[in-house]
This record gives C-alpha cells, sequence and structure tokens, in this order.
C-alpha cells in the first residue's frame, strides 16, 4: 500500500497521471453543472420568500463551500508536507491557494448581488458568513503573500505549510466569534439552512452543482498541480527527458 | 421570456450565473498559460544546455 | 566504522546551485574536521547542516551513530558554535551575555576572570559589547565558547578580525580542547597551524 | 568531560534567562517600549480629531477605537520582536541551543507582551476617560486588553518569526496576523460594548480566555517550527 502510494506521489507519474485525470474530471463536472444551472433556473420552483432570487444559492453556496475546501487543502497538504516531507503535498498548498481565493471572490460576489434585492443593500456586515468569508479572503491573501515573497521554494513550502495550518484553526474561531458578534447585532442570515426543510425540486439541483464544482475544481488543482510538479523538478532528469521528447509531453 | 427575467430579479440572478463561468474560466485559462509559460521555460533552458555540451 | 560524529551522503542544492553532493566525513574524539573552500564554497552551510540547522537534500548527520535529527536537543547540548556572527548582544556587556548563555547549555567549571585573563579580555568585562572592536568581540565569543562544558566546537572562520597573537590563540585553545578528547569542526579559507589529528574535507 | 562540570539548566532557567535578557535590552533602549505607547496614543486622539468630539458617538466607538488603536501598536511592535536576534546572529544561538526552542520562543513573546502589551493595558484607562468611559467600563476594558494583547503577542510571535530575514518584512507581518487576530479584535471590542450597554459581557470574557490557554498551548509551537524554517 505504501509502496504504492510513494509510486503515485512520484513526480513524473502524476504528471502523467493528472493529465489522464483532467478530462475525467472536468467532463463529468461541467455536465453536473450544466444540469444543475438549468434545474436550478428553471425547473426548481421560486422561493415563497425570495422568489426567483433564491436561485443564486445554485452558485454561491458550492462556491463558498469551495472556499473553505480549498483552505482545508491547503492545511492538510501542507501538514503532510511538514511530516512526511512530500514534496507533492507542499505543491497541493500552492497549487490551492489561487483556486481558493478566486472561489471566496465569487462567494462574496455573488453573496453581495443577492444582498441588493433582499437587504437593499449591497453589503452588509451584519452577515456573518459575508464577513467570515471576506476574513477567508483575507487569509489567502497572507497565504499567496508569504509564498510570493520567498525565494526558496523549499522554504517557501514550509513557511505557508505552518500558516495555512495556524490559518486553518482560525477559520474555526473567526466563524464562531462572527456568529456571536452578528447575533448580539440582531444580524440577517443570508440563506435559511437547507436539507431536509428544502424541498426536492430545489435540493437537487443544488447537489449537482456542488458535486460538480468540486469536480470542476478537482480538475483546475490537476492542471495547476502539474505546473507546480514541472517547475519544481524543472532540473531532474525526467523533465530532461519529456522536454527533449518530440512531441514534448506538455 | 418571463422565465428569462426571472421575476424582475432576471439582472441579478443572470449576472452571478456569469460570473461564475468567467471565474471558472479564467481559472482554467490562467491555469493554461502559467502552464505553457513555465514549460517553455524549462525548454528554452534545457535547449540551451544541450547546444553548449 | 563507530564514530563520534559523521555524515553520510550529504548533498545541498540552494537556489540553481549544487554545493556539495554525496559528501561524508567521520569524526572521533581528539581529532579536527577541516573544511577548506573558498568563500560561498559552502563551507558555512556545511557548518550550519552538521549544527542540524539546514534541512539537506540528502543524507544525514550522525551523532554516537544516531541521526541528528531525533535527538536535537542532546545533540545541541554536546556542541557549542562559534558563527560568523557573534550571536552577542551588544548593548549588553561580557557578563551579562555570558550569563545569559550560562542558562541555555552546562557550563564548565572554570574560573571566569582566568579565561578572560588568557584571552585579554579581563578589563573590558563592564563595558557594553557595541564599544569595543570586532577583534575584541570575537574574543568574548571565544571566551562563551570556552565557558561551556561541550565536547564539539564548531568554529566557522574563527580567525576573522583576530591579530598574528590572536590566530595563534585560537589555535592554542584547540589543541587543548582536541588533547583533552574533545572535537572540532573548523572552516577556514587558509591553512592551520595545529598539532593534531586532521581530518579534510575540501569544498 | 570535565567532571567537575554543572548540569545542563533547567528548561524555566531558559525562558526566565531570555525573558530577562529582553528586558534589559528593553531597559537600554526605552524607545522601543515608548514608541507604540506613543502610537496607541495618538491613534486614539485622531479618531475625536477626524468624527468630531460629540459625546454621544464617543461614547459608542470608544470601545471599537481603543480596541483597533491597541492592535496596531502591537503589531508595530512585532516587527522587532525577532529581527535584532536574527541580525546579529544570536537567534541562531538560540536555535542550536539544547533548550527546547518552543520554550526560548515562549520567552521571547513573554518579553514582547510585558514590554509592549502591558503598558497598553495600563495606560489604557487614561484614554478611556478621554472617551467618556465609565470607571466599571474601564474595568472590562483592562481585562480584555490584558486578555486580548496576550493572545497577540502570542499570534504576533508566529508571524513575527514567519516573517523574519524577508525584505518586505513590516508589511507583510500585517497582512499575515491582522486576519488571524481579528477573532481577538472581535470579542475583545464587543465585550467592552456591552459592558458600556449595561448587557452580559460574561461570554466575550471566557471566550478571550480560552482563546489565551489555546494561544498559550499551541502558539509556542508554531513560532518554534517557524523560526527553524525562517533560518535555514
Amino acid at each position: 500500500m505504501w509502496k504504492f502510494f510513494h509510486q503515485w506521489a512520484s513526480p513524473p507519474h502524476f504528471y502523467r497521471l493528472a493529465k489522464v485525470l483532467i478530462p475525467w474530471l472536468a467532463v463529468p463536472g461541467l455536465l453536473l453543472i450544466a444540469y444543475g444551472t438549468y434545474a436550478g433556473l428553471f425547473l426548481a420552483s421560486p422561493d415563497y420568500q425570495q422568489g426567483d432570487a433564491f436561485r443564486i444559492i445554485y452558485v454561491h453556496v458550492p462556491s463558498a463551500y469551495l472556499s473553505m475546501m480549498a483552505y482545508v487543502f491547503m492545511a492538510v497538504g501542507g501538514g503532510i508536507g511538514l511530516i512526511w516531507r512530500l514534496k507533492l503535498a507542499h505543491a497541493v498548498g500552492a497549487a490551492a491557494a489561487p483556486l481558493g481565493a478566486a472561489f471566496t471572490f465569487l462567494a462574496l460576489l455573488t453573496g453581495s448581488i443577492w444582498g441588493r434585492p433582499m437587504w437593499g443593500t449591497w453589503w452588509e456586515w451584519g452577515d456573518p458568513r459575508l464577513t467570515s468569508e471576506l476574513i477567508l479572503l483575507f487569509l489567502y491573501f497572507g497565504y499567496m503573500a508569504l509564498r510570493s515573497s520567498i525565494d526558496d521554494t523549499a522554504k517557501a513550502d514550509k513557511a505557508s505549510a505552518v500558516l495555512a495550518l495556524v490559518g486553518v484553526i482560525n477559520v474555526v474561531i473567526v466563524h464562531f466569534s462572527v456568529v456571536w458578534w452578528s447575533s448580539l447585532h440582531q444580524g440577517q442570515t443570508l440563506f435559511k439552512k437547507g436539507g431536509p426543510g428544502m424541498d426536492a425540486d430545489m435540493l437537487y439541483p443544488l447537489l449537482a452543482m456542488i458535486l460538480g464544482f468540486t469536480f470542476v475544481f478537482g480538475a483546475l488543482l490537476a492542471r495547476r498541480l502539474r505546473t507546480e510538479v514541472l517547475y519544481r523538478e524543472r532540473r531532474t532528469r525526467w523533465v530532461r527527458e519529456l522536454v527533449l521528447t518530440p512531441g514534448g509531453g506538455r | 421570456m418571463d422565465a428569462l427575467a426571472m421575476g424582475n430579479y432576471g439582472a441579478y440572478v443572470w449576472s452571478c450565473f456569469a460570473l461564475t463561468l468567467i471565474v471558472i474560466v479564467f481559472s482554467d485559462w490562467r491555469a493554461r498559460v502559467r502552464h505553457n509559460q513555465v514549460y517553455r521555460d524549462i525548454e528554452v533552458r534545457i535547449k540551451a544546455l544541450e547546444e553548449q555540451e | 566504522m563507530t564514530s563520534k560524529l559523521s555524515g553520510k551522503g550529504l548533498t545541498l542544492i540552494r537556489g540553481e546551485s549544487c554545493l556539495f553532493r554525496g559528501l561524508g566525513f567521520a569524526l572521533n574524539p581528539g581529532e579536527l574536521l577541516l573544511l577548506e573552500g573558498q568563500n560561498g564554497s559552502g563551507k558555512t552551510s556545511l557548518m550550519r547542516a552538521i549544527a542540524g540547522m539546514l534541512s539537506l537534500e540528502t543524507g544525514e548527520i550522525y551523532w554516537n551513530d544516531m541521526e541528528v535529527s531525533r535527538q536535537r536537543q542532546e545533540f545541541h547540548g554536546a556542541l557549542v558554535w562559534l558563527a560568523h556572527r557573534t550571536g552577542l548582544k551588544g548593548d549588553l556587556n561580557l557578563v551579562e551575555n555570558l550569563r545569559f548563555e550560562a542558562a541555555l547549555r552546562p557550563q564548565a567549571n572554570v574560573d571566569l576572570a582566568a579565561v578572560c585573563k588568557r584571552l585579554g579580555i579581563a578589563k573590558l568585562k563592564r563595558l557594553p559589547l557595541r564599544s569595543l572592536s570586532a577583534g575584541q568581540q570575537r574574543r568574548v565569543a571565544l571566551a562563551r565558547m570556552l565557558m561551556a562544558d561541550v565536547p564539539l566546537w564548531l568554529m566557522d572562520e574563527p580567525f576573522t578580525n583576530l591579530d598574528r597573537e590572536g590566530r595563534k590563540l585560537v589555535m592554542e585553545l584547540t589543541e587543548e580542547h582536541l588533547a583533552k578528547g574533545g572535537m572540532c569542526v573548523l572552516a577556514a579559507h587558509q591553512d592551520v597551524d595545529i598539532n593534531a589529528t586532521i581530518k579534510r574535507v575540501a569544498l | 568531560m570535565s567532571d567537575s562540570s554543572q548540569q545542563q539548566p533547567g528548561i524555566l532557567a531558559g525562558l526566565l534567562a531570555v525573558t530577562r535578557r529582553d528586558l534589559l535590552l528593553a531597559w537600554k533602549r526605552p524607545g522601543d517600549v515608548l514608541n507604540p505607547l506613543f502610537f496607541f496614543a495618538m491613534v486614539c486622539t485622531l479618531f475625536p480629531l477626524a468624527v468630531g468630539p460629540s459625546p454621544e458617538q464617543l461614547t459608542v466607538s470608544g470601545p471599537g477605537v481603543l480596541w483597533v488603536a491597541a492592535l496596531l501598536a502591537t503589531l508595530l511592535s512585532l516587527n522587532a520582536l525577532f529581527m535584532g536576534d536574527h541580525e546579529d546572529g544570536s537567534l541562531d544561538q538560540l536555535l542550536v541551543s539544547p533548550q527546547p526552542l518552543p520554550v526560548l520562543a515562549l520567552g521571547k513573546t513573554l518579553s514582547h507582551w510585558l514590554i509592549s502589551g502591558f503598558p497598553l493595558v495600563l495606560i489604557s484607562p487614561l484614554l478611556a476617560m478621554t472617551y467618556r468611559m465609565s470607571t466599571d467600563v474601564m474595568g472590562v476594558l483592562m481585562l480584555t486588553l490584558l486578555l486580548g494583547t496576550i493572545c497577540l503577542s502570542l499570534l504576533g510571535s508566529i508571524g513575527a518569526a514567519l516573517t523574519v530575514g524577508l525584505h518586505r518584512g513590516t508589511a507583510l507581518l500585517s497582512l499575515l496576523i491582522l486576519p488571524l487576530a481579528m477573532p481577538v479584535l472581535l470579542l475583545g471590542a464587543n465585550t467592552v460594548s456591552l459592558a458600556a450597554g449595561n448587557e452580559v459581557y460574561a461570554t466575550g470574557i471566557w471566550a478571550l480566555g480560552a482563546y489565551v490557554i489555546a494561544a498559550l498551548s499551541l502558539a509556542p509551537f508554531a513560532t518554534a517550527a517557524a523560526l527553524r524554517i525562517s533560518n535555514e
């Protein structure tokens, strides 16, 4: 098992595997998103309170979920990289951070656009989820800034891994403290909780969207990881052979 | 047409979906550009080294 | 086979260049390991790697035949490091600096006054180090090294800023330490005149 | 080697030695202690000048302003935490010392708090007074600042350790620490606001206390790991 894992995580193998993997993640992901979009926009019945504006959750909730998942990826990758000195794990952090920031940004934008007709304002400080998303975005900025200001890749990997681990604990604290804070100020909540209370024709498109976003995220992550692996291994023999092969291994 | 208007929320709903599309396409495009850039840099460096030898 | 301090298959890559590859050494009590090479050849890096402050691309440093990374505290308790930068506080005087050091590692039962006298810094004990010359500061760092009760001395360019007399003193002190069964790793870009078993690593 | 040698000094001796040394250094350079205090006082002065001196407004915004000012003042002093040690090589000496590095890092953090955090707590009533804060609320402010500045010093030591030796250290440090410090600010300032509004504020105090305990037990290890990484 361990041997298999090591072989799988070996850079040349991963580089080739990821290329095969990308379409297998991207195509189902995009199909799920296409279904979710169609069903969410046209099949699901309008919310009795919010009318058709509720349909924004079909992009907001998946991107908010991905924004947190990407951070967890960074932290777990960093932890594995620090403990087992697995270079590929560090590369996951480097590859996931810009994607996580992009989806955090998307979650903020869509949340804000939802807020305009619902609250009459583009930004509502009293909403705990939007506020924690904003802090999460700053955490991503900090992570990327630290990475880019350390020239030595190995050092940048380890330093940002420590930051991601500290940050992931912080994300939890941010969440609870912001919820407490907004309860003091009678803050509004963005969406009522999904789950059993939601009708099936509303819920299934959402689940499809979440799954589809996850697949697409996987494809994007795999693509960025290939770049990271290639760059980190630029001095090795396998990259040399890859580059010198006619047709290449782009 | 009514279905597209989303009960007067059309502008908000459609812009959210459009932004999502933009973010996903942009992320993919950035990733491709960066990959090609890194690949080309490595290629140039290695071929230059080859010629030296 | 077994030796007190050894390194096997050490490789270090810094930025674009490989400083050393597959390097090894072994050191036993009473022996001196001399790291030779030009400036920038990786002497300091190797020294830092031996001190366990730098993670290597490959290879391990062993102390008593066990990886240093698995017994960092024990190993650090057995060494003192005379680095390029003295690591002393310019705002504090000699006594204050050495008192701080005494809280970190085991101290030899020797008289500070005698050590200072031998190093020629007895009169400077109460002055802030900032007001001392670079050579005098280096002597204070030597005093710190002599006060520590440890078998292994790591000395990175110990002759910097010292006059001929000071250089002779450092060699004498090293000889005495080796004669007592101590060990020494010394990085220098010039040859040394020390009467002991010398093992060389060229970088 | 020699039979008449002394034992390895204990952990507590190491911790206290680091703290004592840093306090002694601060004593010899009082500017390091006073600058953040002046900064704190000045930010607190800026606010009424910017928004006007109306008492109602000052009472409402006082806790928030004092807390933001305290956070910024702490941040200002953090950059120097490991910089001096990094420049003169004594950080390297700490890294090769047989004392556990988290303990030494905790000693440095403790001295940082005593030098920059604790004085803020002490002068905060003076500034709170100008914001027309009642004595009871001042007590709560001091208590939250006491707990909060400990948290900020501990969190900040991680950031300072990660950025030690980097060129753009100061700006980067703020970028790393501010989002991490936001919960502390939020808990601290709102607890004082609650106290000012005669509401139940115990939750905030307990939460800050829990934060202190968590930070005390985790931050020194993160700081130590970060120091080793930064000094490779």
